[in-house]
């Protein structure tokens, strides 16, 4: 099991005030995670001692850069079990993963007649680039519903995929729901009626040991900000032989292998799909983010989320009116709890949490259509990490009962 | 804070919203949504013939500080040309409610009637 | 005048030894700039005490993040005096603000018989992504070429440029020959054959003050890394009436107003353009950055590199076989020098360079078409910024004819 | 550094190189380029009956190590079967040229034409 005390001290913004004499308590964790101080370092030892440009560099700093800078991508190759460090591409962030994804592959491959499939649980970022793509391309967009209990409607999956089915993709974990999905299954049900397996995993890799090699899933996308990591990076995985056969996307330096002003040809995997200056600082980061996950211990990382889940769950359903979204047990789920309140918008929830310095998330979580279909605007969110505590959630409980008495519930 | 934000009149408001419903027939209709956070609110206005807001009721689901402003605001301007409305903006939202301390996620639900209001009355002008 | 010794105080990474007891010296701006501890403390305060996704978040760390992010937006708004902050995209580098407006624009526009020029002096960040769109709408890329002396060749513009002519996209300032092109010059050319207008900034924004509004241009693409910010981040400027009446390109959470599982409605400007979450810290990193060369003055940075430079040419003028590219005098030409010596590969330049601690880049520095152009396979370049001394430009020509002994010339 | 990396060796192959030309005719010719620095080498190659190399021509374009390094390297693989040739890697082209201190971005020009050879070879294996 982790120490939490002694995780909690890895991470300066918990020492920090929410307001003046008012410690924060951060349950946002879904929406983008805390970094630990390795994390930070490691950016900064970047930038004051070996700053300099990639790949293209002779000197000692650029040398050395890209050596630490492509070491990362093979410690993120490890991570999730990829078989080689060609196979991770790496973009912003889990969104440009599915846009990379949707352009080349789906600009290449879709054309009228085929289907692309998603659930109705999905994020945006895996919902508006194949609506994107399928006008372009003539293709059609179908999902899969989800069951009143949150989980994926099985039958109905069955019925959907079919030989039209180019590519299956899917959420490993919902950020709203918190239901984790099936996802070795999945995958080989994609496959069996011959469509690629796509999988978001952005609510799955910071959580729990990841496989792609076991999972077989054909991509994969997450962001490096929710598994405490730097912003403005994460990870497209593919299997070498879908992204060799894809054409580039982004066009520009470092992608190319001879350019005329006539005509381009294109650099090996994977630099094929990252053009321009890499977000370097940020490739250091993930990686030093990936060795601070692996140093705690996936399964143990597991663990503790799976027990905080459980306390919240019980100790949740004790506040009056409070409704959870999702399957009841946390077992079946992520580190998360989205709620809503009778007669207490989310917005307020969120702002009156403020208040006491718990930080949760309020709205639709970029998963409208989700809301949309459990006939709701808008729900609260609190998500749970590495260096939540029991007593963190006690203090949730108690704000929540002290919010619903501002609104005289 | 909340002793500001969620004072009495914002409650009761939030709990017997004004001018709340749909008109039919009416003037013009409009509704939109805050896309940060999904609240929304739909603006039914019936003018008079010399254009000036005779009736207005609004509808839509959000937080107490959005359906609160909506019902200030559809109050306020009652009787208003639509001239007058198109001078209207944020800030008047936020002084009808009140709050001084709103940050900038919330302002965005404290002006989002109006913007619903002066979209739609663009419309007509 | 810049006082460079106090700017050099502000450098970490100028502390450090290239080599064990041999002192850094950095000639390799151009590919990216070091950055100032103003800079990484910005980005340490964000990620140490105020860390949170922004846009959606109630809770004060969120609101924080978001408004010294937005804030952020604001300041480069200014710097490059855009007449709104809804005219600035925050994209990962001026490759991707390329690739946004040759997709987007490009994708929306362009059709057969159409033409889009460049010049034959553009980084392959402008070059490859005009390639790609142009095969995909059947428009005609066509180019300017340069005369001997490594500027424009205006009378072949004057020809090019015609009715046919879609878009010029040309660089403000040249990263290998040096060349400061007469921007608002060209700007107005083009839009007198009815042309847009975009600019590659990337070599310019960083170097002096650079206002949108008087050169007219429609567009610019820049990055952060080469003007003391963090990897990660870059602009692309464009009008408001341009960028609403383009489609949005990469689709996921932030971009949109409303989602359905059959369809999305987009936000507005800046954020259609902005899927996912941001490089939060990046941006902030890039305000600090702003804020920092506003200090020094745009004025006084671009005075130094001048006399830098000038003091260069001089300089390397007297090393034997060597063969300055570009402009002959400092007045034409931004801060950094590209050159050849007679049988000696610029690899081998730039290797015996950093024995000495000389870090300077060589290659084709993404500019192939240009380097054949001038019948050499690649070159070396020096580049300067607001902390390089002549006492730097002295250590570089004497490493250079020690480079030349080495090789026995 | 420049000591061993710039020893007398290589500036002598760098000055005279060995095998430079070309051949015509020839059983297969390639030419690679390194795309993230431009150096370019092309390599002619003649076939005996027993598909052992039989003459061998380099040109092309780049720093003292790749182009000491094709000198090297062709000279090595004369007589060889192309079978054997398939068998040569990256550090067998470093270890001809005897440095030891190569970075990551200099092996790429140390290991170019061998890099050049094996895809001219397995396109006739
Ligand atoms: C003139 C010019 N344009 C564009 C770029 C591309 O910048 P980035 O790699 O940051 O996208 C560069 C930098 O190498 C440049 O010098
Ligand atoms: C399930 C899921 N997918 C995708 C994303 C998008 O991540 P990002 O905004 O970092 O691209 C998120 C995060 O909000 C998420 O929770």
């Amino acid at each position: 099991m982790l120490d939490v005390q002694k995780v909690r001290a890895d991470f300066p913004i918990l020492n920090v005030d929410a307001h003046p004499d008012v410690p924060l308590v951060y349950l946002d964790s879904a929406a983008s995670s805390q970094k630990p101080i390795q994390v930070i370092e490691a950016m900064n030892s970047y930038y004051q001692e070996y700053n300099a440009n990639v790949h293209r560099g002779i000197h000692r700093l650029s040398e050395e850069a890209t050596s630490v800078y492509e070491g990362a991508r093979i410690k993120v190759q490890k991570f999730i079990n990829a078989p080689s460090h060609e196979e991770v591409i790496l973009v912003r962030n889990a969104t440009e993963g599915f846009n990379l994804l949707a352009y080349s592959w789906g600009g290449a491959n879709l054309k009228p007649g085929d289907e692309v499939l998603i659930t109705a649980m999905e994020h945006h970022a895996n919902i508006v680039p194949w609506q994107i793509v399928c006008e372009q391309t003539g293709a059609t967009l179908k999902h899969v519903p989800f069951t009143d209990e949150g989980t994926l409607d099985m039958d109905a999956l069955d019925e959907l995929l079919t030989e039209k089915t180019k590519i299956f993709s899917f959420t490993a974990a919902s950020n709203v729901l918190g239901t984790i999905n099936p996802t070795k299954e999945l995958v080989a049900k994609a496959h069996a009626v011959g469509a690629l397996a796509a999988v978001d995993g952005a609510q799955a890799v910071p959580h729990a040991n990841v496989d792609v090699q076991d999972w077989n899933c054909d991509f994969m996308a997450f962001s490096s900000h929710k598994m405490c990591g730097p912003t403005g990076i994460g990870v497209l995985y593919g299997k070498a032989e879908l992204l060799n056969a894809m054409p580039p996307w982004m066009g520009g330096g470092d992608m190319i292998r001879r350019v005329t002003l006539e005509k381009s040809t294109y650099n090996d995997l994977p630099y094929k799909f990252e053009a321009g200056t890499p977000a370097i600082a940020e490739g250091i980061g993930l990686g030093a983010a990936v060795d601070y996950l692996n140093a705690l211990g996936m399964d143990n990382v597991h663990a503790h989320e799976q027990a905080i889940t459980s306390y919240a769950l019980e100790a949740l359903s004790e506040v009056d009116g409070l409704t959870i979204l999702g399957p009841k047990t946390a077992a079946e789920r992520g580190g998360l709890v989205a709620f809503t309140i009778d007669r207490l918008h989310p917005h307020d929830i969120a702002q009156l949490l403020d208040e006491d310095g718990i930080a949760v998330r309020a709205g639709h979580h970029c998963a409208m259509p989700m809301h949309k279909i459990m006939g709701i605007g808008a729900s609260a969110r609190a998500s749970f990490y590495v260096h939540t505590t029991t007593d963190e959630v006690d203090a949730l409980v108690t704000s929540l009962n002290r919010a619903r008495k501002v609104f005289r519930l | 804070m909340s002793a500001d934000m969620y004072r009495e009149m914002i409650l009761d408001l939030y709990e017997n919203p004004l001018n709340h419903g749909e008109l039919d027939p009416c003037t013009f209709s409009h509704e939109e949504d805050n896309p940060l956070c999904g609240d929304v609110v739909k603006i039914d206005v019936l003018l008079d013939d010399d254009k000036k807001i005779k009736e207005i009721k609004w509808s839509g689901d959000g937080c107490a500080i959005s359906m609160a402003s909506a019902s200030l605001m559809t109050d306020h301007v009652k009787g208003m040309t639509i001239e007058e409305v198109m001078e209207l903006n944020g800030q008047d939202a936020v002084d009808l409610l009140g709050v001084s301390n709103l940050s900038m996620g919330r302002v965005k639900c404290a002006t989002l009637s109006i913007k619903v209001l002066k979209a739609g009355a663009s419309a007509v002008q």
